[in-house]
């Protein structure tokens, strides 16, 4: 036993306990803006045990989706809806405590009869684990297994999961996607008059700043088979960076940017990307998403398969992501939300 | 040893941040903490990344910086506008 | 050599974990606003950079370092931009710092009427 | 087996506590918003469960080298991975649906949107 482990399962419990002190704080809290902020944090410390646990990959994933596009998003719902909650029926509050007090001492009951944490003999590791951990070399040729296991071997999975990312955003875009405000003539020409004098600080940092993200979430694209990232990190990461430009700039310079058909387009085109790769090994004569036959060799087919899929998923979720950010940016705000509320909207 | 000692001091400053969080009173300094507590949470990966012996995993450590400041952003636009598409439309109060 | 490495790392992480620490008491004993972005404002600064150049120490010349500087390099940038975007928004929004004396009430209400004005 | 007497069960426990405090949140509160955070606490509690069973004490991460022997498991990882992404997305929809609830109902309590309709009845 040493140090390291040690350290590590320490680690581990701690973030495990501030998680549920953050938990507690958020069933308690009202004002909802604080709910979302402690959300946020919730999420981080998520993606940091999972970083603890060694899933890095999945760290990447929680850290640039959970924390950083759901709270942007929740925070666009409360600038469109109120950042006050009601209190809550004491009777209803007792009812749900008694209900998941039942489920939770059922689920530790059941929890009893499982291996203990860490245990390198329970029976989830001895099934395909090996298999991927030992085979996935010679097969598909990548270091990082949990790229070859997204891509390749469970490819039909992620597909799936694609489309459920491009069903979400069209859903968005016909519930809310319609902007409610038009902008006068008059009020473009203060936007134009004034854009230089304000916010310098920030104008100027994300400036500086916006190339490298891209350029960082290239990285995160294609380097996603050797170490962690992949097409869904980098869509998010790239998805951030013109986030980041929409709320500096304000969403029409956004959109001058990136106009909504283009993001339309890109959002289609990943997922036909996806499915397009898996028809064209129907046509070389092997199943749908055998990439074995897209090379000559078939770890070369397998690197151009995977290169293909996960760019597709990367379009897709960009596109997604600043959908969906758009269309939360783009409705008017409510007027039940007025600035005069959120000098007290920390009073709790 | 090292690391183990760094990653304590880590964890205790996010205590106080955490205990900043709860205890607000305003919404700046909920933000405040929460931009520290992001802060601290990239310097966790880093080090978990040489405690484990597998310090290459840096890039995560850089996203984490990179929504701690995309979210204190959007968060401070949200508190001063109560919208997020605002661009720049001579609102005197909205220079952030 | 690897001995003297060990003793720098060893001064530099132990260095930035009590500017943490110091930072991270501030953080909830300070009394407003303004003067808890101060304590904040250690951790990002002495805090960060003592850690991640006692980590460099430790990595040697390799691509960890090079990542390592980035990240310090982006913190460094972010951070005073995001602290200083959250001050702006709060002195503009009325939250106004403790003060003692009367002189100092007059500074802040300079500094409110500056940053509101439009140029 | 005295290695794996901590943190042993106590992990599992706490996520446990975790996805409580979700169930409680999402069926005690009336604010759509706050059942949504809800949801969302109960998600991420999933994912840490799954992720946990996956560890191996002594492993690290996927992601061979040549020189590395024992790894935690992948195949959670790639499940979770998809479904962090997934959950964003419903998330994302079902805060489209909340905006639209707020501009018919002009409220975003569960109770009082239940009287509106009553009410029309």
């Amino acid at each position: 036993m040493n140090i390291e482990i040690i350290t590590s399962d320490v680690l581990n419990v701690v973030t495990l306990l501030f998680m549920a002190v953050t938990g507690i704080a958020i069933a308690r809290i009202r004002n909802l803006f604080a709910v979302v902020m402690l959300s946020g944090i919730y999420s981080l410390m998520g993606a940091t045990l999972y970083v603890i646990l060694d899933a890095v990959d999945v760290a990447f994933t929680e850290a640039a989706v959970g924390a950083g596009a759901s709270t942007v998003l929740m925070i666009g719902t409360l600038a469109l809806t109120s950042a006050r909650e009601n209190a809550t029926g004491s009777s209803q509050a007792i009812k749900a405590a008694i209900v998941c007090t039942f489920v939770g001492i059922a689920l530790v009951y059941a929890s009893l009869d499982m291996p203990y944490f860490g245990d390198p003999s329970a029976p989830i590791h001895h099934h395909v684990a090996p298999r991927y951990l030992n085979d996935s070399m010679a097969e598909i040729g990548l270091p990082n297994v949990v790229t070859s296991v997204l891509a390749s071997y469970r490819g039909y999975d992620t597909m799936g999961e694609a489309f459920v990312i491009f069903t979400a955003a069209a859903g968005v875009i016909t519930l809310i996607g319609r902007g409610r405000r038009e902008k006068s003539p008059s009020e473009r020409k203060t936007d134009s008059q004034n854009i230089m004098k304000r916010k310098i600080v920030l104008r100027v940092v994300s400036k500086l700043l916006i190339p490298f993200i891209l350029l960082f979430g290239l990285y995160v694209q294609w380097h996603g088979d050797f170490g962690p990232g992949g097409g869904f990190q980098a869509g998010v990461i790239f998805g951030a960076a013109f986030i980041l430009y929409g709320l500096i700039y304000g969403l029409g310079t956004l959109r001058a940017a990136l106009p909504s058909w283009v993001t339309r387009v890109i959002l289609a085109l990943g997922v036909l990307l996806y499915a397009g790769t898996g028809v064209v090994s129907m046509i070389k004569d092997a199943r749908f998403l055998d990439y074995n036959v897209l090379a000559s060799t078939p770890t070369g087919g397998q690197h151009v398969g995977i290169l293909l899929v996960e760019f597709g998923v990367g379009m897709t979720v960009f596109a997604a992501i600043v959908t969906i950010f758009c269309a939360f940016a783009g409705r008017a705000a409510a007027d039940v939300n007025t600035v005069s509320d959120q000098g007290g909207a920390g009073n709790d | 040893m090292m690391f183990a000692v760094a990653a304590a001091g880590v964890v205790v400053t996010m205590i106080f941040a955490m205990a900043r969080a709860l205890m607000g009173p305003n919404v700046y300094n909920r933000i405040l903490a929460v931009n520290v507590f992001g802060t601290l949470s990239v310097m966790l990966i880093a080090i978990y990344g040489f405690v484990d012996g597998r310090p290459e995993f840096l890039d995560l450590s850089i996203v984490y910086a990179l929504i701690n400041f995309i979210g204190t952003i959007a968060v401070t636009k949200y508190v001063t506008f109560s919208d997020m598409g605002h661009g720049d439309d001579g609102d005197p109060a909205g220079d952030i | 050599m690897e001995m003297i490495l060990d003793i720098v790392s060893w001064v530099l992480i132990t260095g930035g974990v009590i500017f943490c620490l110091i930072g991270g008491y501030g953080l909830i004993s300070l009394k407003d606003f303004y003067a808890r972005l101060h304590a904040a404002s250690l951790i990002d600064t002495f805090g960060v950079g003592l850690i991640f150049i006692g980590l460099m120490f430790q990595a040697g010349f390799t691509l960890v370092t090079a990542k390592l500087i980035l990240i310090l390099a982006f913190i460094f940038f972010t951070s005073p931009t995001a602290t200083h975007a959250l001050a702006r928004a709060a002195i503009n929004h009325d939250v106004l710092p403790e003060v003692d004396t009367e002189e100092e009430r007059e500074l802040v209400r300079k500094t409110k009427t500056t940053t509101q004005g439009t140029p | 087996m005295t290695d794996l007497a901590f943190p042993g069960l106590i992990n599992y426990w706490i996520v446990f506590l975790l996805m409580m405090i979700g169930l409680y949140i999402v069926i005690a509160h009336e604010n759509l918003i706050k059942k949504i955070v809800g949801l969302n606490v109960f998600q991420v509690s999933v994912f840490v469960f799954y992720i946990s069973m996956a560890k191996v004490k002594g492993g690290t991460a996927p992601i061979l080298d040549g020189t590395i022997e024992v790894f935690s498991n992948p195949l959670p990882h790639v499940l979770i991975l998809t479904a962090i992404v997934v959950g964003v997305a419903t998330t994302a929809l079902g805060l489209a649906l909340v905006v639209r609830i707020q501009e018919s109902y002009n409220t975003i309590e569960d109770n009082e949107i239940r009287d509106i309709e009553e009410r029309e009845d």
